[in-house]
């Protein structure tokens, strides 16, 4: 027995250093690093996946890029930064991936980018927010096709002054810099739009908080106008819950962007939802009528049995928006592909979208809107959704992206 | 198990041992000799400086050794290895990082294992040793710190006939060759009344008799308490 | 006796340089991907074995070893990004850090014992984590630090690949040193029976937090190292997870073996990336390696190995008995 | 802050408090009696949470499922803890803590993974049940009646459990074996079934606290960790091992979460450390904790 278990080992050993990279044949490589174990981060991780997969199904069966199929290899990150280096070297060194997608933490997104960038591989941000990505911290190697946190703030940020306009606004969010960053991006452009706004009271829970009480409750005994909140994923859920009993939602307004997603939402019934929060979506497929959308969303819905999809949306997209940009290209040379990506209109689920040249962000719109039950679903979404038109008022400028490069140098 | 207006004067060079029945308190007077215990009152000295609150370790280094009542040794190293540490300490070597200990103190680690009768099993794993031979190791260890009093609590418990006479021999042998001054607690009155200069009783917290082994084995009180618990 | 003595010795001076000349040719025959790999093995290697000076050798159990680890990393990161400060001393300034944390830490924690003391160094590493976390002006928070400027000659793979061999080898040397000099002994004793210990003169919590001390610069020289191999430092360095994965590496090599803790990360980084790449139910497997580990192979690998090797000399020499 | 606003925050910082107090107060005693510091049992807590979702899901279309649910989820966690006890924590008692803690922290890999496996990574969550679904309004105090509920249930439980320890035939067997294990077994109590029986009592609790979590909160994936380090630090507080000191933990828990955010906001995310390193540093053994020897 014990005999066995060492040569197994040992065999075990040889073969993993024995695994010889195979040779760039016939398939188009592409690294597909997500979040698929541990955590939050699944949630966005695994489905991602499943819209990836789907849209290389798609195109292997009408006939691959350049008539060459198209081969995604997963990697999990696992949440952790280290992990997502380990695997992105993995990918690009030993499979030899044509591009990196993925990718659901800003920290991962800014390590694995900085890591695509000596290497010269491209790397397209498909979930992570943080707008230093293709702000600041952006160069020739990285993109986004999906939105940030800076067309969130300006997106709630109008729909608050629209909807309600009040002076006085309390804070909550998580205790982390995304949460932060949050505040900051909306107070600047509350503030543009109503003068003299202020922020009367904040609240920091820690990231994963469970019993949102005595936040509820102190919120409830302010006398703010509205509240902004920039909690996000399962504490949408965990915050609807425990506030609902409270009449919070009757007594209290609140704007949030993660508030319209299905991915807090759809569990939701009439007995607990986020009645009446201005809440945002990346991807509000019930609202969304274009050829594109009406075949994916039922394929996506049929293979997962998931309402949740923004990440999807973003990762499908992606892989059609390589696909037409190495078809432009012509070849599978990186730097030409890039060429071709800047300024290039994809195809997407939520309608034609444009990749800026001069920061590589996608001009993802985002909708935000009142959340709402209606007659025609059985869970609430948000209602009279409006997007910024055009979508690029949502992001910086390509001066301002400019200006902040030159100030973080 | 409390210990009262306790007065003991033990002598350089005495050979001595404490009996009483369960419970009398030995092992807590002891455990104040030692620091293990705070005493609440009074004073202990030991070569005319005050010791009491001291913790254990400075008193080992003043030179108070002792076994204890449960085998207590590093069970996981050699026999070698065991008194080794003993030695390192009192040699002041065992903060040296850059020496090879295995090297170390050789020759004296292996006179004292030699002393105690396990020269023969120094790479031994000290846990695996019989009964016997982990108490006359432990005896080992407190050798180690070249003790000047060294107490041993019932040094023979749980040996068989035959290793209970080498420990006499050997604990006899240390009080002659080493001029060692011994105080031990002991149940088996064989040994007690053959090797002690010096018996003091204890009972209920107090030494109530002291004196030579046939002073003590006149004294009244005593067969008294020892009649007692025998019936 | 000592002929015999002599002879072992040799044969695992042979061992050690042959173990050194295999990872010094490893970068001739396996591509830089998993050149890189093999460092983070080298590097985890460092870390745990630092770890197992206080855990295995003097039988402190912390669960909180990321977070000195966490201080050699950040301490190097910022100082590469904020001064002009050489790469050398920087990677220097990382365990010297974590030794002065070490020490801060160490002086509360040593003064508990068992599960107390375990909790307690948990409960520092966590304080660590959430200022990293939190104190985004200084650290970047949870956004990490990104394209820390390493000097060019160590930018490749391969020359980071050997710059980190010499210094793992110096520190495994070192640790070596430590463990069987008079010191490592005695902390050995303490792991055994503190309260004998303390009883042949040894001030008990003086050399705890010596080895407390000493794990936290072995850990911070890990940090460091890290911070270099991959220019970017992360707060999730601090994170309980880690701390885990550094246990897990070090009962998975062997705790009572000097080179458990090396082999464990070997042998652990590759589990890790092989079960990953399969599947993303990795923990569920993870999870049940350990469990077949603990119940099955006591010693850990390299105990497992130990006693197999000496199993199979012992039916050598019965062998030989009944042929005579 | 008026007067009103302080009561309204000191009840949810109770609330607060006797939820965690239901999971940490397992934790402790699970180690009370077996010397085993149970990693994973916020992930028990989790599976109560998770199997809460499943049975009140299947049982939709019952009236009073949650109800249902309520009592069926825990004894299901609870059976399940007993399996975990006879089939693996048995080999390792007596073995070092580190074994203990990694055969526990391979339980939390598997029970997460399980989890998965078995509800996806999709939040999910429980309707709050009939009757407790609206608020209390008193006289401008707007209080929801779930919350009460759990207000309530906490000294329940702890004062069920300390009768239990305290007063019946059942919770000497249990003292003596946490005294002195060997003494218990001379006395012919059968250890080894005590053992698994407080353990299952443990998980049963922590089932119930994932239970009665699951109606204010989403049942997701990663939902254990957080619980578990705050479990920690209560039990902490209060003791390893002690009923009584899980209680006064997870009270002062509650309370401070509650008030402290009043006062210093951005701190949240440390309060909990703070109070356990004071404890530890001027405590050691937890504010009703014994000293060890």
């Amino acid at each position: 027995m014990k005999k066995i278990v060492l040569i197994g080992f040992i065999a075990l050993i040889l073969s993993f250093f024995s695994i010889a990279p195979t040779q760039a044949a016939e398939p188009i490589k592409f690294g597909f690093l997500h979040t698929l174990s541990g955590g939050v981060g699944q949630v966005y991780g695994v489905p991602d996946q499943a819209g990836v997969k789907i849209a290389v199904e798609e195109i292997n069966k009408a006939g691959g890029v350049l008539g060459r199929p198209l081969e995604m290899i997963s990697r999990d990150d696992k949440l952790k930064a280290e992990v997502g280096v380990r695997e992105a070297k993995d990918l690009i060194l030993n499979q030899k991936v044509h591009w990196i997608q993925g990718i659901v933490s800003s920290g991962i997104a800014l390590a694995v980018s900085a890591y695509c960038k000596t290497q010269k591989v491209i790397f397209i941000d498909t979930v992570a927010q943080s707008a230093a990505t293709t702000g600041e911290k952006g160069h020739r190697y990285v993109f986004r096709i999906t939105t940030n946190t800076t067309n969130y703030a300006r997106s709630i940020a109008n729909a608050a002054a629209k909807f309600w306009g009040g002076k006085k606004v309390f804070i909550i969010g998580p205790d982390y810099e995304y949460g932060h960053r949050c505040k900051k991006d909306f107070m600047k452009t509350y503030t543009g739009l109503v003068p003299g706004a202020e922020v009367v009271g904040e609240l920091w829970p820690k990231l994963g908080t469970k019993d949102f009480t005595p936040y509820i409750t102190k919120i409830m005994s302010s006398n703010a106008d509205f509240v902004y909140t920039s909690l996000w994923g399962g504490e949408v859920l965990s915050f609807t819950k425990t506030a609902w009993p409270f009449g919070y939602f009757d007594r209290v307004k609140m704007a949030g962007q993660d508030w319209g997603n299905m991915e807090g939402l759809s569990k939701m019934t009439r007995k607990a939802y986020p009645k009446g929060v201005l809440g945002g979506s990346h991807y509000p497929w019930w609202l969304l009528d274009n050829p594109i959308n009406n075949v994916y969303y039922p394929k996506f819905k049929k293979v997962t049995g998931m309402d949740a999809g923004l990440a999807a949306a973003s990762g499908y997209t992606t892989v059609y928006a390589m696909k037409k940009a190495i078809e432009k290209a012509g070849s599978l040379d990186t730097e030409k592909i890039i060429d071709a990506l800047e300024g290039m209109v994809i195809d997407s689920p939520v309608g034609p979208l444009k990749i800026r040249a001069c920061d590589h962000q996608a001009m993802w719109p985002f909708w935000v809107g009142p959340v709402a039950f209606t007659k025609e679903f059985s869970w609430p979404h948000i209602t009279d959704a409006v997007a910024m038109d055009p979508p690029d008022k949502g992001y910086r400028t390509c001066s301002e992206i400019e200006a902040a490069r030159k100030a973080q140098k | 198990m409390a210990v009262n207006d306790v007065s003991l004067n033990i002598e350089e060079g005495e050979l001595s041992s404490i009996i009483g029945p369960n419970g009398a308190g030995k092992t807590t007077l002891f455990n104040l000799l030692t620091g293990h215990l705070l005493p609440d009152k009074g004073r202990i000295l030991f070569k005319e400086k005050e010791i009491t609150g001291l913790s254990t370790h400075e008193i080992c280094r003043k030179g108070i050794g002792r076994s204890f009542q449960r085998t207590n040794i590093f069970p996981r190293l050699s026999v070698f290895d065991n008194v080794q540490v003993a030695v390192m300490s009192w040699r002041k070597k065992s903060r040296n990082i850059f020496l090879r200990a295995q090297r170390l103190l050789r020759e004296e680690t292996d006179e004292i294992l030699e002393s105690v009768g396990l020269g023969d099993k120094t790479e031994k794993t000290a846990g695996l040793l019989a009964h016997g031979d982990q108490r006359r190791l432990e005896i080992g260890i407190a050798l180690g710190s070249h003790p000047e009093l060294l107490l041993l609590d019932e040094p023979t418990a749980g040996m068989s006939p035959e290793e209970s006479e080498r420990t006499v021999d050997l604990i006899q042998g240390l009080a002659r060759e080493k001029g060692l001054t011994l105080l031990f607690i002991e149940h088996d009155m064989n040994v007690v009344f053959r090797i002690s200069e010096k018996i003091r009783v204890m009972h209920m917290g107090e030494i109530i008799a002291e004196g030579k082994p046939e002073e003590v084995r006149a004294n009244e009180e005593v067969q008294r308490i020892y009649l007692a618990e025998e019936a | 006796m000592k002929s015999f003595f002599k002879q072992r010795n040799n044969g695992k001076a042979v061992g050690l340089l042959a173990a050194f000349a295999f990872f010094a040719v490893l970068p001739l025959f396996i591509g830089e991907g998993y050149i890189s790999l093999v460092n983070e093995m080298l590097i985890l290697a460092v870390a745990a074995s630092g770890l197992n000076l206080m855990m295995g050798y003097a039988g402190m159990v912390s669960f909180g070893p990321s977070g000195l680890y966490a201080v050699g990393a950040y301490t190097t990161a910022l100082i590469l990004i904020y001064t002009e400060i050489p790469f050398g001393l920087a990677l220097i300034a990382g365990p010297v850090m974590a030794g002065i944390i070490s020490v801060v830490v160490g002086w509360f924690c040593v003064r508990l014992t068992h599960v107390y003391f375990s909790l307690l160094t948990l409960a520092f590493s966590q304080i660590i984590h959430t200022i990293i976390f939190g104190w985004y002006g200084f650290t970047h928070g949870d956004d990490g630090i990104v394209d820390i400027p390493v000097p060019e000659f160590l930018s490749s793979i391969t020359n980071y690949y050997y710059f980190s061999l010499i210094i793992v080898c110096i520190c495994l040397a070192l640790l070596w040193m430590i463990v069987n000099s008079p010191f490592g002994k005695t902390l050995q004793a303490l792991r055994e029976n503190p309260e004998r210990t303390e009883f042949v003169g040894i001030h008990i919590r003086r050399y705890q937090l010596a080895a407390f001390v000493l794990s936290g610069v072995f850990l911070g020289v890990a940090g460091s190292l890290y911070c270099g191999f991959n220019k970017n430092v992360f707060p999730d360095f601090a994170d309980v997870m880690k701390s885990t994965e550094m246990l897990v590496v070090c009962l998975l090599g062997g705790i009572y073996y000097f080179l458990g803790p090396a082999v464990g990360s070997i042998v652990y980084i590759f589990l890790d990336k092989t079960i990953s790449s399969f599947t993303e139910y990795w923990p569920l497997a993870l999870g049940l390696v350990i469990i077949v580990l603990l119940i099955f192979m006591r010693g850990g690998i390299v105990g497992f190995f130990s006693e197999s090797v000496a199993a199979m000399k012992e039916r050598g020499r019965a062998k030989q008995h009944v042929s005579h | 802050m008026n007067l009103q606003g302080l009561v309204i925050q000191l009840l949810s910082g109770m609330s607060v408090g006797m939820v965690i107090f239901l999971i940490a107060v397992g934790l402790s005693l699970i180690f009370g009696t077996l010397q085993v510091l149970n990693l994973a049992h916020a992930s028990i807590y989790m599976l109560g949470a998770y199997l809460c979702f499943w049975i009140s899901s299947m049982l939709s279309q019952v009236s009073g499922s949650f109800w249902w649910s309520l009592l069926m989820a825990p004894l299901l966690v609870a059976m399940f803890g007993g399996f975990l006890e006879v089939l693996l924590l048995r080999r390792i008692y007596g073995r070092e803590m580190l074994d203990q803690f990694l055969l526990t922290f391979a339980l939390i890999l598997i029970i997460g993974d399980l989890c998965k496996l078995a509800w996806g990574v999709e939040y999910h969550t429980v309707d709050t049940p009939w009757p407790l679904d609206k608020a209390i309004i008193f006289g401008g105090l707007v209080f929801p009646r779930y919350n009460v509920f759990l207000i309530l249930s906490g000294p329940l439980i702890y004062v069920g459990l300390w009768s239990l320890i305290r007063y019946t035939r059942l919770g000497s067997v249990v003292r003596a074996v946490t005294y002195n294990r060997e003494m218990a077994n001379a006395l012919g109590v059968n250890v080894p079934l005590v053992y698994t029986g407080v353990f299952m009592l443990g998980c049963w609790l922590a089932g119930l606290g994932g239970a009665l979590v699951a109606p204010m909160s989403a049942v997701m994936p990663g939902m254990d960790m957080v619980v578990l380090i705050d479990c920690f630090i209560i039990v902490v507080i209060g003791g390893l091992g002690s009923i009584s000191g899980a209680f006064l933990g997870s009270m002062i828990f509650g309370l401070v979460t509650a008030f402290g955010i009043l006062v210093a906001p951005r701190l949240a995310i440390a309060f909990g450390f703070i109070l356990m390193i004071v404890v530890l540093i001027i405590r050691p053994w937890g504010l009703m904790g014994k000293p060890e020897r």
